[in-house]
């Protein structure tokens, strides 16, 4: 935890509390933001320098059985890329998936200090848990797939709504994940069961099911919303990358009707059509997304914003990936996970020439420009599918700082930029207090994240330390200091300590009579035994259950709706 | 049979890569022994009967009876002073001892390999030249009409990957079992696998290769010449019947072994393999499989790659990971007589190394962790016993589809598991370094 | 006398069966010494059940007792053997940057031996 | 002047000395170079622990003895020139973009991995992956020539792009596997599998070699750009027989499974290429 520490003289920005570069105090003992510290606590000058809340990444792809594929699948990006090992520290690689060692380091090293998996097969839990538990410093959760998982489908062409809600508590407890998401919904059914198919449009048949993915949306929005989650559905929409894909996007978040629903990477699903033409060059339709958003308080987004050079698609939308693959040179991994999902993954590089890439770039910050509301349009790069973490830095430049942006501007294709409304952004820049919204306040409230992602007493200690810059990459690239959970890990921007994270997740009540549902299933169709399934505690040596705010009682199921 | 009985269900059978976890054991816990393996298969069964507590002492130096502690700090002594030890084997233990055997290896500036690279580690190198296009076993169970069995022979080795997984079992798509897939097998002779199948193709030794390229060619639309008989022993006839049926099945799949690794092509036997599957999703779905030999090899595929961003044949001598096959991998590092030192935890290399190899063991301290006295705990300077992983030790193992799982252990062991002896060692070595070896050179200037 | 065959390395369930309960016992040892050969190549060798055969390759040689196959199980001019202390003296350790030695489809000399004591 | 290096002490494990460069030592005196830091194993050690060093740096160095067990010699070499009286281990200039390096003993594996120029000449016998590209990547040599006298071992050139690779004696399997432009000239035997996966690129045998089935037969010709290419290679000190400046060769298309714009050319008076 730390000795008792006083960082004094900086200017903190702390929006959750409305203090807005104020030069203030803040104070930190036994892992928590405190009042005041005894007189003779270790202190931090911090004069010349922001104070900000640690940096939280809501949307990443960081661990688990996708994530250790598409590491595998690259050592030539490794070997150039190479994270030395200290007398304290453990060594890495890096590329665009870093060993997990140098995910946890390099993501401290930018000031970050929590960061969410965004997309864990149920069955990959545990994996993904084994590789949190060598992820150094970060505390972490991740998003567990429900939107393909053959039992849900089952019950939802039932029509057993609370049955589906029981089973959705039941895998979001036993895998002891922290939200539930949906990738392509139906997709993974028309991929491995039709053919390498997939879904085209909210209102497709989903293979032999009696099912569309409207109705899978909106009854895990509806499910979701119910079991009072810290955070809500987290949906990957259909139709990702395709050209014309907007309207889909805005379909989607009709169907929340007024309830909490949060679009990932928004960035990829703002495409329009040239002339109603599904096939052609893909346009900006940022705007129509964003006013969505806008007026529409229930809907939060993720922008899935792109930065030029090396990334890796890593998604549980496997069709996209295959179509991607004729992009990405000779690699393509597919992987699919019985009755829960697919996957694919596919080394890729975005490169300012080309239209789309390049029209992508612009929507990203398009969205992030037009955006009214910092708190529910927050920053990611879905790393490392838009960019990695590591290109953090240059798109906070890219928000901060118009002079740079018109420059780059000018140097990436120009038909994307025709298409795009970015020429019409190019005043607005952003401040430090809404950076430190759409990175970190922001995010611990879309998560539900009570003690994180701000400074005030009671707040977890988790405290990163700018120098100030003119040029923001360069503040934003190398925080002097890091402190997590009280604990100094990054002094004159270097590593000092380990630190072993905390694992966030939910713990929801479902009725126990929804196991009987469940274990025939599993007789039947899974190849790991019922008892085997869910993750015990031994794989969380360090969680922290966020709880929930049921809107229905979990127990006793009434027969209810079952048909 | 004694009278303190207890039945642990849903045990997990580590012996092979199926890993499977619905074992029923009867144990007797004064006799220390499993008496009965429900629902194991014939090799299960000798797995579970004959992991009884052996008589052996805890821990041998120099041939001589030791405690633990004693053998913890020689081996320590060994691998601190070691200038380019290597850390070998763990593909018969769990995730969490895997994961300290690394640690050791990034510490002390050694190389971690592992059994992966004589088993499949030629279709990992593959993987990294074209990927893979795979699934988990009850997607195989439920989905798979068309199972294609490539140099393997899995009723010997592997018997429930025909019983559990992918040939009889009913599926939510296959609901009737045998009935719904077809079934063929490749391979250079007939094996107890052979009847198994609806087609069984015989290939001529060492013309695997060819005969997936022919397959690829085929399905790409190319012309191939019926001069492929003579080469391979296969008529343009038999391969154009398999392209056809490859191409209109539903969901099919590849199951591969070693008839493809070890012989003679290697990376590019398997890369022909998993080229063809990714080829065949442009007609309908097709995933590819390696199947696996040992319990936890692919637990061990999996930690070597989130911790160091590589499979297997890990050198950290510069204070960073290096993976480079043939130059960090335990068969060269023996035979050409480079390592100084070897952990061995849970293999038994003296058993199947080339012989230059074994000869090289001779030559240097040896540390061994396992369970048996083996050829290699024969030849160790420092040999340590440890319980068995499953049977006594619980853990996380990996599936060969990268599914983990949890052991329930049937009975405790006198032993340490791998994961204390190691963890043990690992604090000792911390300490008589003073924490990790510093790096001893910066990062190799990079090669372009 | 001798003659080149391919020999094919590979497990099989005796073997594992076996190797479960002790790799330093008679067992195994036996197993790991049985070479399987096609019938017809025994008889052209001269060689019955049990007779003992002396491989060689240029990293090493091994004696082993073989046992006939019938040509549908094995053809002519292929030897089967489980892996063990005997495969590993024929196999050499250049695995051509691949970390994996050559141990299926060896080319071996093979030439009876005509031991005093034995058949 | 030139930097003189001679083994005195051989390491008792793997030395890599990536220090060994041209570029690197440019104007070291031989004070100097003796304190350049090597890895011994997993530890630091002075290259003069292990070498008499003599003379001064200029742009040449030559290094005496059996240095089998050092590796990666001229790693990302520009300019200069090394000698190597003797063998070298793994990794001989990795990287490279200019300079020579002339090794009058065998080479180990990964001989010039990935360079894009310069040249290294082998006098006997060099490893596997001659010219190759590292695990994982689809591109090797981008550029430049490597000559060996003896035989080279399996991956000859994988995935090349650009350049010249001539062997005098045999070359392994997959000799030009994924190859995506440039020249290969096998003077010895071609072993199995050679252009598997090739899109562009030339490799060239004197001696009958066995095909995979999706090389298809083209034509019979007598290139110009291989009788330029040949009489450089001769001029490189490899032996070339007039008969193979003049000769016929049999065209083989392929890797059909690709584009099939690659070449495998067969001197005809080695008789007729057989086909798997």
């Amino acid at each position: 935890m730390g000795s008792p520490l006083r960082i004094v003289n900086g200017r903190v920005y702390d929006p959750a509390n409305g203090v807005n570069g104020a030069v203030q105090d803040v104070c930190v003992r036994d892992g928590k933001i405190v009042a005041d510290v005894p007189p003779d606590a270790k202190r931090i000058d911090a004069a010349g320098m922001v104070v900000m809340p640690g940096g939280i990444d809501i949307h990443c792809h960081i661990a688990g059985p996708k994530v250790n594929l598409a590491r595998k699948v690259q050592p030539e990006t490794h070997q150039d890329d190479v994270q030395l090992r200290t007398r304290l520290t453990r060594s890495g690689t890096g590329g665009t998936v870093p060993s997990t060692f140098a995910t946890g380091y390099r993501y401290a090293t930018l000031g970050y200090t929590t960061a969410m998996e965004a997309a864990v097969t149920p069955l990959g839990a545990r994996h993904t848990l084994e590789e949190f538990h060598d992820t150094p410093v970060l505390d972490k959760g991740f998003f567990v797939l429900v939107g393909n998982n053959l039992l849900l489908y089952r019950l939802l062409q039932e029509g057993r709504r609370e049955e589906l809600r029981h089973a959705l508590a039941w895998w979001l407890k036993v895998t002891k994940a922290y939200a539930p998401k949906l990738v392509n919904p139906g997709g993974d059914e028309m991929w491995k069961g039709q053919r390498n198919a997939n879904i085209t449009s909210l209102d497709d048949k989903i293979g032999s099911f009696d099912l569309t993915p409207r109705r899978v949306i909106a009854a895990f929005i509806e499910a979701g919303n119910e079991l009072g989650l810290p955070h809500p559905v987290h949906i990957h929409c259909n139709n990702l990358g395709h050209s014309g894909n907007v309207e889909t996007t805005l379909e989607t978040m009709r169907l929340a009707e007024g309830r909490r629903a949060h679009i990932a990477h928004i960035q990829f699903h703002s495409y329009g059509a040239a002339a109603g033409k599904s096939q052609s060059n893909p346009t900006s339709r940022a705007r129509d997304i964003i006013e969505y958003i806008n007026t529409h308080p229930n809907i939060s987004a993720d922008v899935g914003a792109v930065m030029f050079g090396p990334a890796t698609i890593m998604t549980g939308d496997a069709p996209l990936a295959y179509m991607l693959r004729r992009f990405g040179g000779n690699k393509w991994v597919n992987a699919d996970t019985e009755n829960e999902s697919g996957c694919g993954i596919v080394p890729f590089r975005y490169q300012d020439r080309v239209y789309t890439n390049a029209l992508q770039w612009a929507i990203g910050l398009e969205l992030l420009l037009l955006s009214e509301d910092p708190w529910r349009m927050v920053f990611s790069t879905d790393h490392p599918n838009g960019g990695s973490f590591m290109s953090y830095p240059r798109l906070i430049r890219l928000l901060m700082d118009r002079g740079y942006r018109k420059e780059q501007m000018a140097h990436v294709n120009q038909k994307a930029l025709d298409r795009s409304a970015l020429r019409d952004c190019q005043e607005r820049e952003y401040s430090l207090s809404e950076i430190a919204i759409i990175t970190r306040a922001g995010p611990a409230r879309l998560l539900g994240l009570t003690d994180k992602g701000h400074l005030g007493v009671g707040a977890d200690a988790d405290v990163t330390i700018y120098e100030e810059d003119e040029d923001k990459e360069k503040m934003f690239s190398a925080p002097r200091y890091v402190i997590k959970d009280g604990e100094l890990i990054i002094e004159d921007h270097e590593l000092r300590a380990d630190h072993q994270g905390r694992l966030l997740h939910v713990a929801p009540d479902y009725d126990p009579q929804i196991e009987q549902v469940i274990e025939p299933f599993f007789e039947d169709f899974y190849t790991i035994r019922f008892a085997n399934y869910p993750v015990d505690d031994r794989y969380v040596p360090n969680g922290q259950i966020i709880p929930t705010t049921p809107s229905v009682a979990a127990a006793p199921a009434t027969a209810g709706t079952r048909t | 049979m004694g009278e303190n009985l207890k039945v642990v269900r849903d045990a997990t059978c580590t012996f092979c890569g199926c890993v499977c976890d619905d074992m029923h054991l009867t144990v007797d816990l004064d006799q220390k022994r499993i008496m009965k393996a429900e629902n194991a298969c014939i090799l299960g069964k000798a797995w579970f009967r004959e992991h009884g507590i052996e008589e052996r002492p805890l821990a041998l130096i120099g041939g001589r009876t030791a405690t633990t502690e004693e053998a913890v700090e020689a081996a320590a002594q060994i691998l601190a002073q070691a200038r380019f030890p290597l850390i070998y084997g763990l593909s018969d233990t769990t995730c969490e001892a895997q994961r300290v055997a690394v640690a050791i290896a990034d510490m002390i500036g050694g190389t971690v390999d592992t059994t992966t690279s004589v088993c499949h580690g030629p279709s990992g190198i593959a993987f990294e030249g074209v990927g893979e296009s795979t699934a988990s076993l009850g997607e195989i169970k439920n989905r798979a009409d068309l199972v294609v069995f490539w140099g393997g022979n899995p009723a010997e080795a592997h018997p429930r990957l025909f019983s559990r997984y992918a040939v009889t079992p009913k599926g939510m798509f296959i609901p009737n079992g045998r009935k719904d897939r077809t079934v063929v097998l490749v391979d250079v002779r007939r094996t107890p696998s052979t009847p198994a199948a609806d087609i069984f193709i015989q290939v001529k030794p060492r013309s695997d290769f060819e005969v997936l390229w022919a397959l690829r060619a085929l399905v790409k639309g190319r012309k191939v010449d019926p001069s492929i008989e003579r080469r391979t022993g296969v008529s343009l006839a038999v391969l154009e019947d398999l392209v056809a049926r490859m191409k209109s099945c539903r969901f099919g799949v590849f199951l591969f072994g070693m008839g493809l690794t070890m012989n003679r092509g290697r990376h590019f036997n398997s890369g022909a393999l998993l080229a063809l599957a990714t080829d065949l999703n442009e007609f309908t779905h097709w995933v590819a499989k390696p199947v696996r030999g040992h319990g936890n090899v692919t637990g061990a595929d999996n930690v070597v790659s989130w911790q160091t961003g590589f499979p297997f044949g890990v050198n950290f001598s510069r204070g960073y990971p290096r993976f480079n096959p043939g130059e960090f991998t335990s068969v060269d590092l023996l035979t050409r007589r480079e390592a100084d030192a070897a952990l061995i935890i849970a293999s038994d290399p003296a058993d199947n190394f080339p012989k230059a190899a074994i000869e090289h063991l001779r030559r240097i301290p040896v540390i061994t962790l396992d369970p048996k006295a083996t050829p290699t705990t024969q030849l160790a300077q420092v040999a340590f016993t440890t319980a068995t992983y499953g049977i006594n030790v619980s853990g996380t193992v990996y599936r060969m589809d990268d599914v983990p799982i949890t052991l329930r252990p049937a009975f405790e062991s006198p032993y340490p598991s791998d994961e204390q002896v190691l963890t043990a060692i690992r604090d000792r070595v911390r300490a008589l370094l003073g924490g990790n070896r510093l790096p001893a050179g910066a990062p190799v200037a990079a090669a372009s | 006398m001798a003659e080149i065959m391919t020999l094919i390395g590979g497990r099989s369930s005796k073997q594992g069966t076996t190797l479960c309960a002790s790799k330093l016992g008679a067992a195994y040892a036996e197993i790991s010494s049985t070479l399987e050969m096609n019938v017809e190549d025994m008889a052209r060798l001269g060689l019955s059940n049990n007779s003992k055969v002396r491989l060689r390759t240029p990293a090493g040689e091994a004696i082993l007792r073989c046992k006939g196959r019938e040509t549908k199980d094995l053809p002519p001019g292929i030897l089967f053997m489980t892996y063990g202390p005997l495969s590993s003296q024929l196999m050499a350790g250049d695995t051509a940057g691949s970390g994996m030695p050559i141990s299926k489809n060896l080319d071996v000399e093979v030439e009876p031996v005509r031991d005093e004591n034995g058949p | 002047m030139t930097l003189t290096l001679t083994l005195r002490t051989a390491p008792t494990v793997p030395l890599e000395a990536d220090v060994l460069s041209p570029d690197r030592l440019s104007g070291v005196s031989a004070l100097e170079a003796a304190k350049l830091t090597v890895v011994h194993g997993n530890q630091r050690a002075d290259l003069g622990e292990f070498f008499q060093v003599g003379g001064a740096a200029d742009g040449e160095l030559h290094l005496t003895g059996d240095l089998a067990q050092v590796k990666q010699i001229g790693t990302g070499m520009a300019r200069g020139r090394i000698v190597v009286h003797g063998s070298v281990g793994m990794h001989l200039g990795a990287g490279m973009t200019g300079g020579e390096i002339v090794v009058e003993g065998d080479a180990g594996d990964w001989v010039g991995p990935e360079m894009s120029g310069g040249r290294i000449v082998v006098k006997g016998n060099a490893g596997h992956m001659l010219g190759s590209a590292r695990r994982g990547s689809q591109i090797g040599v981008r550029g430049g020539e490597i000559v060996v006298f003896g035989n080279a071992g399996n991956e000859v050139g994988n995935g090349m792009r650009r350049g010249l690779i001539a062997i005098g004696g045999d070359a392994g399997d997959f000799a030009g596997v994924n190859m995506l432009a440039g020249t290969i000239v096998v003077l010895g035997r071609l072993a199995w599998r050679a252009g598997a996966g090739m899109r562009r690129g030339s490799i060239i045998s004197m001696h009958p070699a066995e095909l995979l089935p999706t090389f298809s037969y083209a034509c019979d010709y007598a290139p110009e750009f291989l009788r330029v290419c040949l009489r450089h290679v001769r001029g490189l000190g490899l032996t070339i027989a007039d008969s193979h400046v003049n000769g016929r060769y049999q065209r083989w298309c392929g890797d059909g499974i690709e584009l099939n714009r690659g070449e495998v050319l067969i001197l005809d008076s080695a008789g007729t290429a057989s086909r798997s």
